[in-house]
């Protein structure tokens, strides 16, 4: 059974706190989802959700406490889904020309 | 020539690095995990860009509905820190109790997805009715299949914890679990509140 | 090895086989030296009795550099081709200059349907002329293509005028060629479009301006409204 | 030496159900085979059929325009997923990572298990499908939609729903054997190996299950949507209903490039170990062969577009992915020179091993060099979708699967089954098969320059296409493509003679310095009685002031002595 010797005192962080600052959060969320401030509430939506994840990932699932190249297979994932979403924006959501016959 | 630092692992390897190979190989999966939903949501994002007009359609999922499933989502990914934290304290029982009530987490999930489920096809919003229901479907479908996935792993190792054995495993179904909380916390605006 | 391609029948088919050659002699004179050296050094150092091998680890940048200077000229001629091959691409694919005839082609499932805007110049209206896999067009005139495509993927694809498009359903690409030689070239499909799929060919005929004129008039429909 | 089960296991669990990681790569090994013997079968049909112009083809019969899509597209299919991987990636690579890195086994031996019989599975699947009413899957081995969920134009009702499905467990086997091979690597390496301790071919190994690890997530993601489309009937990629059949283009590609890179770097790994062995010289540039690899697994996913040039994608988007397409041809290029500049001043024996090696390199090389005339947009637009493609794609993926493969098993082979493989039967194996794919493909670029369209299932229904030199070629590429299958029956032969008639093969036949030739051949369950302990780099041949040429990696270095 590994032992919690190897991981620095630090990592036990509140996790009922953080929980609560989770839930605080979905309910902003939710309450920005019923304000019809289309543009500004995406963005804030957005930005929360990824802090939430962030919350997750570095506390719960204890990657702040990783060694870097742990957190670098993360990154590398998620490295993948930026090259393709950027080299498909100008291709699926710009498609050239939407005509020609059904 | 270093000699080896860490403590050989329960089944008798080296390890090289100080990470243990069980967390090192579930983190891995966990990254392959990622770019199979991130490839799913990337594709949804990029049509949902595409046709603005999906709002529409997506303003008749159910937020409340959603947001409570994200609730049950977080609450058990609490309780499955907690067990690891238990497990860290040796204190078995206490952890397959947390393990239980994540099971029962997952349970509430699913049971909200069905009753989501039914209520969108009794409106007449089939997989079949539009793209963005196909999507919805999909991704929902697919991720609620990891929920179930995950509930089976917990439900196995709750049983090994409760006869002390491969305490080490609550750890990476907890890291598995928290990663399916992860992918929600993300699904739940793409899909609910993007309307 | 320009013998071996069809004879160029269009305005930028020059471009593209000056290109291709100049690919081939860069890329087959690198080639020809790696593989030189590559079996000079077998012959060269095969096993001989009380020779032992050196110990050339290359570790050091100085000695790694009798592989990356000739890789770093590597690079500096692929910068060259990207040079050279930008402006082809941007000509043939990215221009779309002032055109004479505008002409629609749309692939179905094993055959290219192609309408002409008729008389009046625009599609879509009562004079359309419609022909299936014959297309016909005037002599050193610049052509517009609106291509498309009703089921599966087809690939618009006439070698001697070096024009390759796939046909996508869902999207009207356009596109242009001039051709600058009389003759009649196969029209053919390139991407695997299904069980007849070997069987899709159409015929272009490049005939005066004259012809042109007198085969579009032939082809009107009397009074009947261009289908669908 | 004390085996460490004091069990012995029954005959099911050492063979059939067995994880050590040993049975695993010979299951794969033999299954790969095999799938390349039905891949072989096809491609002779497809051959004998282009050059008789559609007469019945003798074993198989008639082949009509969609029999002759499906087996085309099966072909692909089977070398690719089926053959190039198994054998490659699973075979060579479950047999060597824990045995070079001085570990016991997998890191997850039961989860190593299972990919394999899940990927059985597959190829059951995939075998099924041939005989299915309606015939296999008839849309290319890429499958893009909408003829891949159009069964009224592909002809086939059940081949692509068995085909993606098969596709799919073949990706989740791939996955767990990928996790397994990481973590292995990453984590079991033995006291004293660093990162830069490890041979080339781990580290080959290493990136390329990285990289497919990386790559195959949004394919898998779209092969889902198309597996609904087949089936359920919704529109992911119908434009009448919203959706792009560009999108899979894009999915497909973007685990397509990357993918070829996935098969190519265990063909250098295999390669990077043969040249210093046989040239008895350390291999040129370690690091910079190391540096070259993760290069070149970067930019292998900063290319995938280059398939679509003319597919119907914004032409904007072409002179990027042109760009660095043709970039990726630098850190190939490094790795080649580095593998040439290892024979500068060595002393080289031309056994089987090293003739397979130096035949891959001389094959590479033309196929290293026609991906600059596709991988330039412009010059794409005459190539693409013709029988230059054909021929480029054959010659940078067979060197890898059959150059490479047969160089690693004519120089593992003693390790793994305990005797030596007849080198006369070697030599009668390499050079036909050399002259015979040369024979095969070189023709291929000729038709390609002439703008033969491929996969069309009789080319003499075009009139360009019936001049005669274009009719001769065709015919010089049947001869090559049943020369090169005839050419592997003294393989065939060797393999099931030396299994028992084979001199026997001791510890180091070879005098190699890596940690697989300390143990027995064929090493036991366990592999290593205590972990072995790592003085240096695997490399070291020919040391000046030692007077063997050879310095096995765990050989403790001598007080005194010219260490």
């Amino acid at each position: 059974m590994t032992s919690e010797a190897d991981r620095p005192a630090a990592s036990h962080p509140n996790y009922v706190l953080i929980w609560g600052i989770l839930v605080s959060a979905l309910l902003v969320s939710l309450f920005l989802g019923y304000m019809d401030l289309p543009v500004v509430a995406m963005v804030l939506i957005f930005t929360i959700a990824i802090v939430k994840a962030w919350l997750v990932i570095a506390y719960y699932m204890h990657l702040k406490y990783e060694p870097f190249f742990v957190v670098a297979i993360v990154a590398t994932g998620l490295a993948c889904l930026y090259f393709l979403f950027i080299g498909l924006v100008p291709d699926i959501v710009f498609a050239p020309s939407k005509g020609g016959a059904p | 020539m270093e000699s080896s630092r860490a403590p050989a692992s329960a089944s008798g390897f080296r390890e090289a690095t100080e990470v243990p190979t069980g967390r090192l190989g579930l983190w891995w999966f966990l990254a392959s995990e990622t770019v199979i939903f991130g490839g799913l949501i990337t594709s949804y994002v990029l049509l949902r860009w595409r046709h603005p007009e999906w709002s529409s359609e997506a303003s008749h999922t159910l937020n409340a509905a959603g947001g409570f499933n994200t609730l049950v989502l977080l609450s058990s990914s609490l309780t499955v820190v907690l067990a690891h934290e238990a497990v860290a304290h040796g204190d078995l029982p206490r952890a397959a109790r947390h393990l239980g009530v994540t099971l029962l987490g997952g349970l509430v999930f699913l049971c909200v997805k069905a009753f989501e489920y039914s209520h969108e096809i009794a409106e007449g919003f089939t997989p079949l009715t539009s793209l963005f229901w196909s999507y919805y479907y999909g991704m929902t479908g697919l991720h609620a299949l990891h929920v179930i996935g995950g509930m089976i792993a917990i439900a196995a190792v709750a049983l090994g914890v409760r006869r002390g054995r491969d305490a080490q495993r609550v750890e990476y179904v907890g890291l598995y679990w928290h990663f399916v909380d992860v992918v929600w916390i993300f699904l739940f605006p793409l899909l609910y509140l993007a309307s | 090895m320009s013998s071996w391609l069809p004879e160029a029948a269009s305005s930028y088919a020059g471009d593209l086989d000056r290109l291709l050659t100049l690919i081939t002699i860069i890329v087959g004179v690198w080639f020809l030296l790696a593989e030189a050296v590559l079996i000079g050094f077998v012959v060269r150092y095969r096993r001989r009795p009380g020779r032992r091998a050196a110990y050339l680890p290359a570790t050091s940048l100085r000695s790694m550099s009798f592989v990356l200077a000739p890789c770093a000229l590597i690079l500096g001629f692929d910068l060259v081709i990207d040079a050279l091959s930008a402006p082809v691409w941007e000509k043939v694919k990215l221009e779309l200059p002032p055109h004479d005839e505008l002409v629609r082609i749309q692939g179905e499932a094993w055959q290219w349907r192609i309408t002409y805007p008729g008389a009046d110049g625009r599609l879509d209206t009562a004079d359309d002329v419609q022909t299936l896999n014959e297309l016909h067009v005037p002599l050193e005139k610049t052509i517009l293509f609106e291509l498309t495509a009703r089921d599966v993927l087809h690939s618009l694809w006439i070698p001697e005028l070096r024009l390759k498009q796939d046909a996508v359903p869902g999207r009207s690409i356009r596109g242009w060629f001039r051709a600058t030689r009389e003759g009649e070239y196969a029209v053919v499909c390139a991407e695997i479009c299904g069980i007849a799929h070997t069987f899709m060919a159409g015929k272009l005929r490049v005939e005066s301006e004259a012809e042109y004129r007198q085969w579009l008039q032939s082809r009107a429909p009397a009074s009947a409204p261009a289908q669908g | 030496m004390a085996n460490a089960h004091a069990h012995e296991p029954g005959l099911l669990r050492r063979y059939v159900f067995s994880t050590d990681h040993k049975t695993i790569a010979k299951q794969y090994l033999f299954t790969g085979i095999f799938m390349g013997i039905v891949g072989g079968l096809l491609a002779y049909v497809i051959r004998v059929h282009l050059a008789t112009n559609g007469q019945p083809v003798p074993g198989f019969g008639a082949v009509g325009p969609q029999q002759y899509n499906s087996v085309v597209t099966m072909h692909g299919t089977i070398m690719i997923f089926w053959v190039a991987m198994p054998i490659l990636l699973a075979a060579l690579g479950n047999f060597l990572i824990p045995l070079m890195i001085g570990a016991r086994d997998m890191a997850f031996p039961r989860l190593n298990m299972l990919s394999y019989w899940i990927f059985f599975l597959s190829t059951v699947i995939l075998l099924v499908s041939f005989f299915v009413p309606g015939g296999a899957a008839a849309g290319g081995w890429t499958s893009y939609p909408p003829l891949a969920v159009s069964p009224q134009y592909s002809g086939e009702t059940w081949g692509v729903a068995l085909w993606l499905l098969a596709v799919a467990l073949e990706f989740a086997a791939f996955l767990m054997g990928g996790i397994n091979f990481i973590t292995t690597a990453i984590n079991l390496r033995a006291p004293g190996m660093r990162l830069f301790d490890m041979p080339l071919m781990v580290w080959m190994q290493l990136s390329a299950s990285v990289i497919f690890l990386f790559s195959v997530g949004p394919l898998i993601a779209g092969a889902i949507l198309l597996l609904l489309d087949r089936v359920v009937g919704t529109g992911f990629y119908d434009p009448a209903r919203g959706g792009d059949p560009v999108l899979f283009q894009h999915l497909f590609w973007f685990f397509g490039h990357p993918e070829v890179y996935v098969i190519l770097l265990p063909g250098l790994g295999a390669i990077a170990e043969i040249l210093p062995v046989f040239a008895r010289k350390p291999i040129f540039g370690y690091r910079m062969i190391v540096y070259a690899t993760l290069i070149t697994g970067v930019l292998s996913f900063l290319v995938w577009a280059h398939h679509q040039f003319v597919a119907g994608i914004d032409p904007r988007l072409a002179t990027p992915f042109s760009v660095t397409t043709i970039l990726i041809s630098v850190p190939i290029a490094v790795m080649l020179f580095a593998f040439i500049a290892t024979l500068y001043q060595g002393s080289i024996s031309l056994e089987t091993p090293m003739l397979w090696a130096l035949g891959m390199l001389v094959v590479f090389l033309l196929g290293g060099v026609t991906g600059i005339h596709l991988g330039s947009a412009a010059s794409d637009i005459y190539l693409h979708d013709t029988y230059f493609v054909v021929a480029h794609f054959h010659y940078t993926l067979i060197p890898p699967v059959v150059f490479s493969f047969f160089a690693a098993f004519y120089y593992w082979y003693p390790k793994m089954f305990g005797r030596r493989l007849n080198e006369v039967l070697g030599h009668l194996h390499f050079w036909p098969t050399l002259v015979f794919f040369n024979l095969t493909f070189l023709p291929m670029f000729v038709l390609g320059f002439a703008g033969h369209h491929r996969r069309i299932a009789n080319p003499q229904f075009f009139e360009a296409l019936r001049d005669p030199t274009l009719v001769r070629m065709q015919w010089l590429a049947t001869v090559g493509a049943v020369g090169m299958l005839v050419a592997q029956i003294p393989f065939l032969v060797n393999l099931v003679w030396s299994a028992w008639r084979g001199a026997p093969a001791g510890e180091n036949p070879w005098r190699a310095n890596t940690l697989e030739w300390t143990t027995p051949s064929p090493p036991p369950h366990g592999n290593f009685a205590g972990p072995p302990v790592v003085y240096r780099g695997p490399y070291e041949y020919s040391v000046p002031g030692r007077s063997e040429d050879w310095w096995p990696q765990t050989l403790a270095p001598e007080r005194g002595a010219g260490a």
